[in-house]
């Protein structure tokens, strides 16, 4: 699974495995390695990937059992700031001055926005508020969506562009504002069972149980939202 | 087993150009520092690759540039005795004497045995840091004799050892040679070393061999006394005692007369070697008087040699054997020196240098 | 337990021990000919095995870990030679993560190893050749004493730097638990989740812990052989 | 142009080049200091520096990266400092990125230079002194002339992993267009993504490129200079 | 300048305890291989630290357990010839040559003026790789004369030297303490340097000095022979030339009587020195006859010393001097030589060793 679902998921798996007796091994990685893993043979069974373009890369590599993909969980992204009261609730709009709030040479911290999944997210959101070009050059952006989270946490940059799921759980940053819906694409976890996995069946009932109430109640302590009804 | 070498070399501006048998027996290679001895000694180990030329030691062929033969060093079965003593670090002093055993299976000799022979039982145990120079160049002889090689190649062996040391040394070498018919190829700036030990010298000058042959001949070639240096230049000759009266003094025949030298430790009838260095003979046109008992021979002038310096060296034939004198260029020319003539060799100083007997009654080295 | 380690962590810990030790071990003999190879060594390929063995040190390990996994993956050449003859696979077992740490710690292992051969004095090696010792015997009973010191510095950097190791190996093998969840990757899993930062430092810990251990273990063989081969 | 870089991949070679070249030659004098105190020193707290020297290579670069933030960051205690009295800040610069992989590569560089310093033979040392040098003399004048194949060495060694380093560049001073995007960095982000392996590709050849003519020129000096101080 | 060495030092199972004064001029430490010479030479040098004790040269202490006082060894201004010649192989001749000015400003002297001296000029473009080993050393004793030390510390510096380049360095060595009033200590085995060069010899055996002061006293101990070594043993005698005749043989006084030497080349009223080698000396109870012109001293005997072996030393006054004999325990205990008894010293040969006049007429080295 992705890493970033790495926390709900243990709950999540030791739950399950509480439930059915069926204990569920996590393998917690990026998306792209463990897409290229599964395309090399991996011995997995379910592929949580919080990414649709590495779910749709290994669906047309065959890899995939297409019919059992899901779409498990939902994000939101989040503008948090290190200093809480320097900057208190902003509104995100158009006319929302970014730059000011940066400082004269603060960064946003922000995963890398042309490769992994929180970047490209926060790059539609911005773009779409047509902020980007204000802070395209005021970016600090890092390979994981956590690093740019730590950056915000120690000061180092005053603002950054993370997922709601991660701002809750960090208490030295503030959430100060939450992306409009519809500002980026939905924040999906899509899952799907792998084309060779050994046990289908097992497999294929905890992707079913991951829908569950008790499970998505799980899901929902940890922040992430319901799965979104749109077709993807 | 008799040594060939026909070598040639060019290392930096110094050209090896190195051709000489050595004989069975002690072949002593003499030159000056930086003729070439060790060049010479590292091409027959296989250390140093001729650029062309050939090496044989008996029937076996070593190298030879035109049958593209050249046998690994470690199939030579040469002892090599190095110039510095290269012990293994990382061993203790007897597993440095048994490393030959160990790697080949050569030897069959207790190291105890020779260890005592070179004085060094009680370091056996050690390791090799902290030996003294002279401890570090015992065990490393110690070392190549061990491997019993078919020939010793020794580099200036004995230098770094002191004086009783090397006369207990020495001995043992030649035992060595006597016991097991090992030939040695002994390097050494040490004119008494020469005189005690070669039986065939090679002298070596600027990478070439210009004299060699029995020390009897090669030491008396006037031409060699540069290179042997004057204080060390000088004859040996053969003598026999004939003659041990009550006082004291010894009669000694040699080819071209009689010497008187007080208590030589050797019967009547011994054959021996005496050494007469240049330095220590004068020359008189008459027989001198009042002089009787002192040695004098009847000598006829071979050659007049003038070097630098104010000295001229004057080669000799007194019966069957050379002799060498050095005298002033002044007295020479007073005196009518010259070749063909005819005068009295007068010598401060004759010293017994190696008899075929007893072994123990040489110079000092 | 120590540190509060609970039984996961322990497992990564052993699990990073295992493989750093059986990747140091398995490729010393390599690292041992290559650097003899190296050093000594006259002939033509000399430069590209040298600038082979150094790869894995300039790229991004991500890189290695790719091509490990594009060749020695199940579906890759090698692996899948290995697999079909020898029924030997690396993939996603722990194995797979030894492989990857030795290629990643070679470069360090021969580079000590290389140095010291190099600091050997061809003087001693000419006096065995006279005492009757083949090539072989003169490398085993002189070259390889007095290079020990070199060779146990090499071990140990290559032993620490497989403790370490993580990009190549996280991309190769991925992340499994008690399979190939090492310490770094451990650590790495623990960073992505929110609040993992504890349960992280104390792996580091530990993580340094060994690394020191080895370290000092190390300095003090080496300085007793250095000893022993100085002759004292 | 060869390749077929695009702007953008030269500047991040152009940057890596620079980082790397400033990381090595700054860094080599404490290299230098550092191999001397380890290989000859006898002080208190020498174990310390040792395993403080080695700890780079033994954590995983996150972690390195991130004790960088934690303590070179502009809040950090370190980077305070600087920044306070001299006005100098690593933090999202490529002196920042400069600063990682010096620190990442020092182990290497230490190791090479402490083994030729223990090669040095001290009889050499003893004679410089008993002709009159002063023990920085004969440092200048013997040792140090002796061990530079060692330096040598250890420099190309420590160029050639600041070349690779990646991972705790990224956490310290993220992967920020012509400032810390350095080669590795770039390359990750174009395996983030579907399809970015051809251009991920084109970098790496470039960076082997980079990294074999590093090891081929110091071979050649190395060699040159072993040659020299073999007094040939 | 003096030096005063009084020190003590535990290496392994070997102790060191050794006290001693080096007065201006040679002072030769003569002791066989491993009685420490080189640990006390490195003591003074600095580079091994006494456990305690004291080091004076002239009025600058050097080392002091008691005032803790321990000069570095840059600032000791000694200058060490080793035993090995520790070329810097990074640097070339020449600048080997110049480290000493180079590092400390110390010395003026020009690198081609004692390159001339020894014979290196040659080679100081060179790197120092393929040096014979003669010009290595030769180069290493040019090098710690050029830092223009207050003392000079050589440890065997010319055993890896020939003969005639021996001869050429000792004669510079007298002159340069001569010129620069330098004082050396001097490690050697070589027993003719040792009459060649000292002014002053300290025996060494096993870490202690067992007798030191000038070569006269020292070397006719009997108990030094075993350290010196029976080949070597010998007597140095004060001589002066008396006459000159025609005949080619020179007369010496000595002070127990008269020697008659061929061509001594010395005017008449010389002081020169001879050596006796104890070898070179036999006794008879009664004047022998019919050997008017042998040199024949009348002695009276001091001690008579057993060693092992079939010998005896037998130490004797003649006039105010000193010798030594070797003869055999037979012959002593037939003639009846005991301490008291009086008799006649026959001398084989004798040596002129040294004169205050002319250095070039010494015996070969
Ligand atoms: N590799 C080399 N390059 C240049 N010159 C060399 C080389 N090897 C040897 N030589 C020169 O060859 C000559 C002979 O050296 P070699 O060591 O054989 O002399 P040697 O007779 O053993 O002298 P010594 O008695 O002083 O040991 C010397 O002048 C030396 O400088
Ligand atoms: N570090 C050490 N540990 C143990 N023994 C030592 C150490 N250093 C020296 N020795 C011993 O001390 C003795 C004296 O050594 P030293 O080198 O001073 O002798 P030397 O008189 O110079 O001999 P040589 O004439 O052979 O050079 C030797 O027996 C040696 O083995
Ligand atoms: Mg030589
Ligand atoms: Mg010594």
């Amino acid at each position: 699974a992705a890493a970033s679902l790495g926390d709900a998921l243990t709950d999540l798996a030791e739950a399950w495995q509480a439930e059915t007796g069926h204990s569920v091994t996590l393998v917690l990685a990026g998306s792209s390695t463990l897409a290229r893993q599964i395309e090399a043979g991996a011995p997995a069974d379910i592929y949580l990937s919080a990414n649709v373009d590495w779910m749709d890369w290994l669906a047309a590599r065959g890899r995939l059992n297409e019919v059992s993909r899901i779409d498990v969980a939902s994000n939101t992204l989040v503008l948090v700031a290190h200093d809480g009261a320097a900057a208190s609730e902003v509104l995100l709009s158009p006319k929302t001055d970014i730059a000011a709030l940066l400082g004269t040479d603060g960064r946003l911290a922000v995963a890398l926005p042309e490769a992994v999944p929180a970047g490209l997210y926060a790059r539609a959101g911005l773009e779409t508020l047509g902020l980007w070009d204000d802070v395209s050059d005021r970016l600090a952006p890092t390979d994981n969506v956590r690093a740019a989270l730590a950056l915000v946490a120690l000061g180092e940059a005053p603002l950054g562009v993370v997922y709601a799921t991660d701002a809750l759980a960090e208490p030295r940053v503030h959430v100060v504002a939450t992306f409009p819906e519809g500002s980026h694409p939905a924040i999906a976890y899509p899952a799907a069972l792998v084309a060779e996995s050994a046990e289908p069946d097992v497999a294929s009932d905890f992707l079913q149980w991951l829908l569950s109430a008790a499970a998505q109640s799980s899901l929902r302590k940890h922040g992430f939202g319901p799965p979104t009804a749109e077709p993807k | 087993m008799t040594l060939t070498v026909d070598i040639q070399r060019q290392l930096g501006h110094f050209c090896l150009k190195a051709a000489f048998d050595a004989p069975e027996g002690v072949t002593v290679l003499f030159g000056r520092s930086g003729s070439g001895k060790t060049s010479i000694i590292r091409s027959i180990a296989g250390l140093l690759n001729p650029d062309r030329g050939r090496i044989h030691l008996g029937d076996r062929v070593l190298f030879d540039s035109d049958a593209r033969t050249n046998v690994p060093v470690h199939k030579r079965r040469l002892g090599y005795v190095f110039q510095d003593s290269r012990l293994f670090p990382h061993l203790s002093v007897r597993d440095n004497l048994c490393y030959a055993s160990r790697v080949s299976g050569r030897g069959s000799r207790r190291p105890e045995e020779v260890a005592g022979l070179l004085g060094i039982e009680h370091l056996l145990a050690r390791r090799t840091h902290g030996l003294s120079g002279g401890e570090a160049q015992r065990i490393a002889i110690g070392r190549a004799l061990l491997a019993e090689p078919d020939m010793l190649l020794m580099d200036e062996p004995l230098a770094s050892l002191d004086g009783p040391r090397k006369a207990e040394i020495l001995p043992y070498l030649e035992t060595l040679r006597g016991e097991t018919g090992v030939s040695i190829l002994y390097v050494t700036h040490n004119m008494a070393e020469v005189a005690r030990l070669a039986t065939h010298i090679v002298l070596i000058e600027d990478g070439t061999v210009v004299q060699s042959g029995p020390p009897e001949r090669v030491l008396t070639d006037p031409d060699m006394v540069r290179v042997v240096g004057i204080r060390d230049a000088g004859a040996v000759l053969s003598a026999r005692v004939v003659a041990q009266p009550d006082d004291g003094v010894s009669e000694l025949a040699v080819s071209g007369g009689r010497l008187f030298l007080p208590a030589v430790d050797a019967p009547v009838g011994s054959e021996l070697r005496v050494r007469i260095l240049a330095q220590d003979v004068i020359l008189s046109r008459t027989r001198p008087e009042g002089l009787s008992a002192l040695n004098i021979l009847p000598v006829r002038v071979l050659a007049v040699r003038r070097g630098e310096g104010p000295g001229v060296i004057v080669q000799m034939q007194a019966g069957d054997d050379l002799l060498l004198a050095r005298i002033t260029r002044r007295s020479a020319d007073a005196m009518g020196v010259a070749e063909g003539a005819t005068c009295f060799a007068v010598m401060k100083s004759v010293a017994v240098s190696q008899t075929d007997i007893a072994v123990g009654l040489q110079t000092g080295i | 337990m120590m540190l509060g380690l609970g039984p996961e962590e322990w497992q990564a810990v052993l699990l990073s021990l295992k493989v750093s030790f059986w990747a140091t071990l398995v490729s010393l003999p390599f690292g041992v000919i290559c650097a003899m190879a190296l050093a000594r060594g006259q002939f033509i390929g000399r430069d590209v095995l040298n600038w082979l063995v150094h790869l894995p040190l300039v790229l991004p390990p991500v890189v290695t870990g790719y091509l490990l996994l594009l060749s020695f993956g199940r579906r890759g050449p090698v692996g899948g030679f290995l697999y079909d003859t020898f029924g030997v696979t690396f993939a996603f077992q722990w194995t797979g993560a030894a492989l990857a740490a030795a290629i990643m710690a070679f470069p360090l292992m021969v580079r000590a190893m290389r140095l010291a051969i190099e600091a050997v004095d061809p003087k001693l090696e000419e006096a065995a050749a006279t005492l009757g010792a083949s090539r072989l015997r003169v490398f085993t009973s002189v070259t390889l004493p007095l290079i020990l010191p070199g060779i146990i510095a090499g071990a140990v950097l290559a032993f620490a730097k497989a403790m370490g190791e993580f990009g190549a190996t996280i991309t190769f093998v991925s992340n499994i638990p008690g399979e190939t969840r090492t310490v770094p990757s451990a650590i790495y899993a623990f960073l992505q989740v929110p609040g993992g930062e504890d349960a992280a430092l104390r792996l580091v810990v530990v993580a340094v812990f060994i690394a020191v251990a080895a370290l000092i273990l190390s300095e003090w063989l080496s300085r007793r052989v250095a000893r022993r081969i100085a002759g004292k």
